[in-house]
């Protein structure tokens, strides 16, 4: 309401960090780079969506990595080793993770327990289950696996839009409209207001704890889906870490972790930001394993102080304006 | 009143009643009965348990005995929503809506209108708008409800329960921070609903208001029943005498004027003080054993002039003195330090920290002035918090309870003592008797009179004029952020500071 | 014209790989090659991201450490279409990618189980013989190759038996820790004879929780493990350990030479180009391994 | 009051008896105490040994989060300070290595204190960004290798004995007594469970709330040095790629354990430790059971869940036992 929402800032940042970028390695400005971009982070993105969600209903979810490994394992099994047809494999796991998330939100909200935690435990027991499925990785040789991965919509300037982010792209329109449009979305920013006094006011909400999980779970179940067309393969050790990294994301884009507030485009946008980061180090490559992590430090306080600093710039200019005015 | 005695079953049927949390019997055996079409008072003391009556019809609490009939069905909702759906909407003590949605999505929360499973955002704001508009709130609907002040969040709290209420309405405390005007407006609503054959049930400690709104009473005290009455056949000091279990004692509401006093030395003065966009710069002396009064609507910058005086705001221009001395207040710290102290209006989210005891809150000022290393023993902590639950009367006299846990009313009290603790030369009171029951507030006003004689400045804010021209001995008047009129002495009266508040739409006319 | 090379490391988990990575800069400052290269932080999806920052940059050859045998085949395919040669380092892909790359530098890794299995057997004779085995990283490809490596290598001996076999995460610290509750749940190691170790790390933890013990490391319970960083033989020295299966640091090296011959000659180097698995003991002259490696960046 | 005190930390002994129970079925001699070149050695002396680090940052990290706050970058500071002790320690004596990486977990407090108390930004990316670069300031101290070092001093602190009591455990425990002290004996303790559980209402009543805030991420950065200091003396040489790894999360575990809420207020530095020591009691339970590695992630869930539906208010054990008793009462 006062000067620029938080969300343009971040698109702002984003806009100028990616010029910067360009400015010092030309190539990136191309389309090709871009198309990469969505491809690479197409999972963190689809995870980031439905951590969203989570986080500005006041909760966390740190079982989406292990969910994704999880998942990527059992996909490949399903396919490779029990000659499962993929779509029924699909089918089987994301019914299976949404169960799984609809069982940690059930816990958290009738023994009260808080999602840290709970989801922390979700997070070793995705990762336990998936190493008793198979400790070796598994390689999908399933005819889809080539189609899909080989799909690309050709961008002028040799990009590529591939299957797998317009997968991403999909979930995250649908993302933003389930938040904004539907009542399902306002019941979600109720919960961050205040779980007791959303209660008070007649949310369900037993019910949308559970739903909400449910949903974590369930795109991070598609995540680890095109997680496993973006490697063919299955393995119980893949994405590792994810979780901070979506939860980087939508902190980045502008969402309270204390919950109430926040938006499925500034998750995006964060996580844009987190994979330009990456190319910009990839790009630089004379990095060495540890200057690779602190300039990864480096630049993502540069991106946040950017940004907190040009929100507290926004909002500035209204209070003088105001006092003129009295 | 219509049907008195019919064959029909009442509305809302309560009978046998309990409950306790712990040892704590906040309920036994309490039977209230609502008539359909009745405006019906529940009153008692803080503490007296109304709230959680209410919280235990509408399932909010599991009750531990009783039963609950609706229009002679028994009922046992076990959540705010199943009461919602069963048709008994509430207005419950706290402000009980979300500051981070929008005024509208407060509204029609869970009920948005809805095409194609999608919430048709203009229709809600326009529903939203017209049903504020019959509250006399024109304001955009949709900006967050935390950008407005409590009264407008409370105005949006009773417009969502009045949209909601099919058969059964429930207002605890609905007018604890509106001004007359609104006041008014409300009780137009309850009665039109009341014709409709709704049943409301009304929680206040303003008793003129009981008497002008309520057909029936029934009073609580200490979480028994101590009887149901007519309210036309009920005398005024009859029901303070149900409320409170004995006679009030009368304090005098006659003020000593100002001028019967020697003048009194300056404790602190502000000059030019202001903060743009806040408040506009003013000048103001407060004296030692002297009671300044803020009088102004809602929003017209009383609190703000408080926050400033205390510390908790930053001016961006003029100087404080204290005691003559230049002295400079850029924090809660720097006033504390000072010997200030200031309990905000927002009790919940500014006041207590609900998790920490009745002791440690009391303690709390106290200690942060002494410093890190200069810790209070227990035993000084024991002595000081005893020393002030008995003083203000905090129930139940345990110091040893969550603060978070008493009632509304008792948490005031307790901020109240925090202050007091730090033995203070300036105190900053913004609404102290906001939801205090008629036995405590007589006894705040006292206790301020009595701070007063002992020498201390007082700065106090209240919305009801009846209570500033009590203790006042000088009355600051604000409009629109600014102070605009000092009475004193005779000055002080009800009348004149209604005139200097509504001078505004003169002033506007001439300047037009 | 200079040759630029793309090299997708996986990160710096361990003292080996530090030491790869520093070599593989020797190697290319030695040939004139301008090497980038990207650090993966141990995630795949990084390891494809800078494949494909790469492509973008139009290397003329990329070396890829693949941090797992599968899931490389679409990113490959990229390079392939880019025409930009890929050569792998110390671990091999998934079979159905042969034809993605042009060359595989790596060690057997089932292979260096075996040797490290083959050295206990003919060390210990036909004495019983109780193993306790201390896994790499559960799910890493390594640790489950060095594992079966080992255990073909023992299965020969029916005096052979691991008791125990717990990870140690390749990491000195949970080295040390799982070595001392195996200690303790093998009545203070007296039912222990030797201890396998998947990298020299866990057993330099594993020889500090025998001492601790009051063991006697190298005497008491025999060791081996894999890797040869440099420690194990400052331990070698000292008498407190007796073996370890040779991993070498170089795999850029013979990585370069292939590159640039297929680049000038177009000569197809073979598909597998296989490193040595030495195994080093006590009578290898430990000092001297520990001093040519020290300074190699472990 | 007869309300609160005692479950206080019933449950978590409870818990705590229940798993060393199971340690003791799985494992016969788990009891066993000898001495053994003056140390103390056992099964129980290994669980207070190996849980000593999570006990430290457990110390530190319930203070932080009885501001409201968490500190993912405990990790990477011991990762951090246990590199520069291990660099200094063959050069200068341990007064001097002790300084330096004390000295170095400070500043890392206080930078992490800085963002949050003074640029506030939220705790959780505010320690993000020491998480990730802090491991890379550790690789970069020691170039990605394990640096070894041979200083008797500084080996002494990780395997040395005070009267059969191993070095380590006697730490952690004097760091209890210490931040006891300090915290109870001093006024901080409720200066922070008000900073926490209210700091709008605590600003207000003239607390230096960002000064508190300042002061638990500073000492969570000391208790992580030490930590980091005794990891490192531990294999005797700092392991900046591994040192302390996703050790935040048994951290904040243990603290939750410890029935301190994520959200704030109320904490109690003992309870956090017994929680580092549930955590230690199942790992080491775990590695003595003899199952695959496999099942390890599988049992700590378990494990942990079982523990924190113990402690849930809606099924708390206690309540269930204790409510028929109270109701008894006229
Ligand atoms: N959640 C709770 N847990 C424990 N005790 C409670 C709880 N809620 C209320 N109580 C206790 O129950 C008693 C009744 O409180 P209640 O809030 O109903 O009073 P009230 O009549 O509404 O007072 P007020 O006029 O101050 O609002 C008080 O002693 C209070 O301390
Ligand atoms: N239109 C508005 N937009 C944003 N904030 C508002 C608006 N009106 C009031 N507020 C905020 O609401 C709070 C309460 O209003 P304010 O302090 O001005 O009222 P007051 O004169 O103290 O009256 P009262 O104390 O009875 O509410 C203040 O923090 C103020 O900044
Ligand atoms: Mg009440
Ligand atoms: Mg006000």
């Amino acid at each position: 309401m006062k000067g620029l929402p938080p969300v343009l800032i971040t698109a702002i940042v984003l806009v100028v960090g990616f010029g910067l970028c360009a400015m010092q390695f030309p190539n990136i400005a191309s389309t090709r780079v871009v198309g990469n971009l969505l491809t690479d982070n197409a999972f963190v993105g689809i995870v980031a969506t439905g951590m969203t969600f989570v986080i500005i209903s006041g909760g966390i979810d740190l079982s989406v990595g292990s969910v994704i490994g999880f998942t990527t394992v059992f996909v490949a099994l399903a396919i490779e080793r029990w000659g499962v047809p993929p779509l029924v494999a699909f089918v089987a796991i994301l019914v299976l993770s949404a169960a799984f998330g609809a069982a940690m939100g059930a816990v958290i909200h009738v023994f009260d327990l808080p999602p840290f935690i709970v989801t922390l435990a979700g997070m070793f027991l995705a990762r336990g289950a998936s190493f008793l499925l198979s400790t070796e990785s598994v390689p999908i040789t399933a005819p889809v696996y080539s189609t899909v991965s080989d799909f690309a919509l050709r961008m002028p300037g040799g990009g590529r839009l591939s299957a797998i982010a317009i997968i991403m792209l999909v979930i995250l329109i649908g993302g933003i409209l389930l938040l904004r449009l539907t009542r399902f979305g306002a019941n979600v920013y109720a919960l961050g207001g205040g779980r007791a006094t959303a209660s008070l006011m007649g949310v369900a909400v037993g019910k949308m704890t559970i739903k909400i999980y449910m949903l974590s779970s369930l795109l991070a179940g598609t995540a680890g889906i095109v997680f496993s067309f973006y490697t063919s393969a299955g393995y119980s050790l893949s994405a590792v870490g994810v979780e901070l990294d979506s939860i980087a994301a939508v902190v980045i884009g502008g969402t309270l972790l204390t919950g109430g507030q926040g938006s499925v485009i500034g998750t995006f946008l964060g996580v844009l930001i987190q994979g330009m980061i990456q190319t910009y180090i990839n790009f630089d490559g004379t990095l060495s394993s540890w200057w690779t992590k602190i300039a990864t430090g480096i630049l993502l306080f540069a991106f946040i102080a950017l940004q907190q600093g040009l929100v507290a710039l926004a909002r500035r200019p209204v209070a003088t304006r105001a006092g003129a005015a009295s | 009143m219509e049907n008195s005695l019919g064959p029909a079953p009442p509305l809302l049927e309560v009978r046998g009643i309990s409950k306790s949390f712990g040892a704590v019997r906040a309920l036994q055996e309490v039977d209230f009965t609502l008539r359909a079409g009745e405006i019906h008072a529940l009153l008692g003391e803080n503490g007296a348990g109304k709230s959680t009556l209410i919280k235990v019809v509408t399932g909010v609490f599991p009750r531990d005995a009783g039963v609950v009939r609706l229009g002679g069905d028994e009922v046992a909702p076990r959540s705010a929503k199943a009461a919602l759906e069963a048709g008994i909407a509430t207005v419950y003590q706290e402000v009980n809506l979300l500051p981070n949605l929008s005024v509208a999505q407060n509204l029609f929360l869970d009920r948005q209108p809805m095409r194609f499973g999608i919430v048709r955002e203009g229709e809600m704001r326009r529903r939203a708008e017209a049903l504020l508009t019959e509250f006399g709130l024109d304001i955009d609907v949709a900006a967050p409800l935390g950008n407005y002040s409590v009264a407008i969040q409370h105005v949006t709290a009773i417009a969502r329960a009045v949209d909601l209420s099919a058969r059964v309405l429930i207002l605890d405390e609905p007018t604890a921070s509106l001004d007359r005007h609104e006041v008014e407006i409300l009780f137009g609503i309850m009665r039109q609903l009341a014709r409709r054959g709704i049943g409301i049930v009304f929680v206040s400690h303003f008793l003129d208001q009981v008497y002008e709104i309520s057909d029936r009473i029934t009073v609580l005290r200490n979480g028994r029943l101590v009887g149901e009455r007519e309210t036309a056949s009920l005398p005024r000091l009859e029901l303070i005498r149900m409320m409170l279990g004995r006679e009030l004692a009368e304090t005098t509401s006659a003020r000593a004027a100002a001028g019967d006093r020697p003048p009194r030395e300056v404790c602190a003065s502000f000059e030019n003080y202001g903060k743009a966009g806040y408040v506009a710069p003013f000048n103001l002396e407060l004296r030692h054993g002297e009671v300044v009064g803020l009088a102004g609507l809602l929003g017209s910058g009383r609190t703000e002039t408080a926050r400033l005086v205390f510390g908790a705001e930053r001016p961006d221009g003029g100087q404080a003195r204290v005691e003559g001395a230049p002295v400079r207040l850029q924090s809660p710290r720097d006033g504390v330090r000072q010997g200030f102290g200031y309990c905000p209006e927002e009790r919940k989210t500014d006041g207590i920290v609900a998790e920490l005891t009745v002791r440690e809150n009391i303690v709390l000022a106290l200690q942060a002035k002494r410093g890190l290393h200069r810790p209070l023993s227990r035993r000084e902590q024991d002595e000081i918090a005893r020393r002030y639950v008995k003083m203000l009367d905090i129930r139940p006299p345990d110091p040893e309870r969550p603060v978070g846990l008493l009632s509304g009313g008792n948490q005031q009290k307790a901020l109240l003592a925090r202050w007091l603790a730090t033995a203070p030369r300036l105190l900053v009171l913004d609404e102290p008797t906001r939801g205090i029951d008629v036995g405590a507030h007589a006894e705040i006003i006292r206790l301020i009179r009595e701070l007063c004689d002992d020498g201390l400045a007082l700065l106090v804010i209240s919305s009801e004029l009846d209570e500033i021209v009590t203790y006042s001995d000088r009355v600051v008047v604000l409009r629109d952020r600014a102070h605009v009129e000092e009475l004193a002495g005779e000055a002080i009266d009800v009348t004149n500071i209604l005139a200097a508040i509504a001078a505004e739409g003169a002033a506007k006319e001439a300047r037009a | 014209a200079e040759l630029t090379v793309g090299f997708s490391q996986i990160g710096s988990e361990s003292g080996w790989r530090a030491a790869e990575t520093s070599v593989s800069k020797q190697e290319a400052a030695k040939r004139k090659v301008n090497l980038k290269i990207a650090d993966a932080q141990q995630k795949q999806e990084n390891q494809i991201k800078a494949i494909r920052s790469f492509i973008a940059q139009n290397v003329d050859a990329i070396f890829l450490a693949p941090v797992v045998s599968t899931g490389w085949d679409a990113v490959l395919k990229e390079a392939k279409e880019a025409k930009i040669p890929v050569v792998l380092l110390d671990r091999d892909i998934d079979p159905s990618g042969k034809d993605l790359y042009l060359t595989a530098v790596t060690s057997d890794s089932v292979h260096e189980g075996e040797v490290a299995g083959d050295w206990l057997a003919k060390t210990v004779g036909d004495k019983a013989c109780n193993i306790v085995e201390l896994q790499g990283t559960v799910g890493a490809s390594v640790a489950a190759n060095r594992k079966k490596g080992f255990d073909t290598a023992i299965a020969k001996h029916a005096n052979l038996k691991i008791v125990r076999s717990q990870t140690g995460d390749f990491t000195r610290a949970k080295g040390k820790e799982v070595m001392e509750s195996f200690i303790k749940a093998e009545g203070g190691g007296k039912n222990i004879c030797a201890v396998y170790a998947h990298n020299d790390d866990m057993m330099v933890g594993a020889i500090q929780a025998m001492k601790e013990a009051g063991l006697k490391p190298g005497k008491d319970i025999l060791t081996v493990s894999i890797d040869a960083v440099p420690d194990i033989f400052k331990a070698m020295v000292a008498g407190e350990a007796n073996a370890t299966v040779e991993l070498t640091p170089n795999m850029a090296g013979p990585a370069f030479d292939a590159v640039a011959a297929f680049k000038e000659k177009g000569t197809v180097p073979p598909k597998w180009i296989q490193t040595e698995s030495r195994l080093l003991t006590a009578t290898d002259n430990p000092q001297k391994e520990y001093d040519s490696k020290k300074g190699l960046g472990y | 009051m007869t309300m609160l005190l005692p479950r206080r930390g019933l449950a978590q002994i409870l818990a705590l008896i229940v798993i060393l129970a199971v340690d003791r079925v799985v494992s016969p001699q788990f009891f066993d105490l000898r001495l053994q070149d003056g140390r103390l050695f056992g099964s129980l002396i290994d669980v207070l040994n190996r849980g000593t680090p999570v006990a430290l940052l457990s110390l530190g990290m319930v203070l932080v989060i009885a501001t409201r706050g968490i500190d993912l970058s405990v990790g990477a500071v011991m990762a951090i300070c246990g590199a520069i002790a291990a660099s200094l320690a063959d050069s200068h004596g341990l007064p001097v290595v002790l300084a330096a990486a004390l000295g170095a977990g400070l500043v890392c407090g206080l930078w992490n204190g800085f963002l949050v108390a003074v640029l506030g930004m939220q705790p959780i990316v505010a320690t993000l960004i020491l998480m990730v670069a802090g491991r890379g300031i550790a690789q970069l101290i020691t170039e990605g290798r394990i640096v070894t070092f041979s200083s008797p001093d500084l080996v002494w602190l990780g395997n040395g004995a005070i009267l059969g009591v191993p070095v380590p455990i006697a730490i952690a425990l004097g760091m209890l007594i210490l931040t006891g002290a300090v915290v109870r004996g001093s006024a901080l303790g409720l200066l922070i469970e008000a900073t926490g559980g209210n700091a709008r209402a605590s600003e207000l009543a003239g607390v230096g709330t960002r000064a508190m805030i300042l002061a638990v991420y500073v000492w969570c950065g000391v208790c992580a040095s030490l930590a980091g200091v005794i990891a490192a003396a531990d294999i005797m040489g700092a392991d900046a790629n591994n040192a302390g790894l996703w050790l935040e999360l048994d951290a904040i575990l243990a603290v939750v354990i410890g029935g301190t809420s994520l959200f704030g207020g109320r904490f109690s530095l003992v309870l956090a430790v017994l929680g580092a020591l549930i955590i230690q009691t199942m790992n080491t339970g775990i590695l003595l059971s003899g199952y695959p590695p496999e099942f390890n992630l599988l049992v700590k869930a378990v494990v942990v869940l079982a523990v924190l539906l113990l402690q849930s208010p809606k099924l708390s054990g206690f309540a269930g036992i204790m409510a028929p008793l109270r109701r008894a009462k006229p």
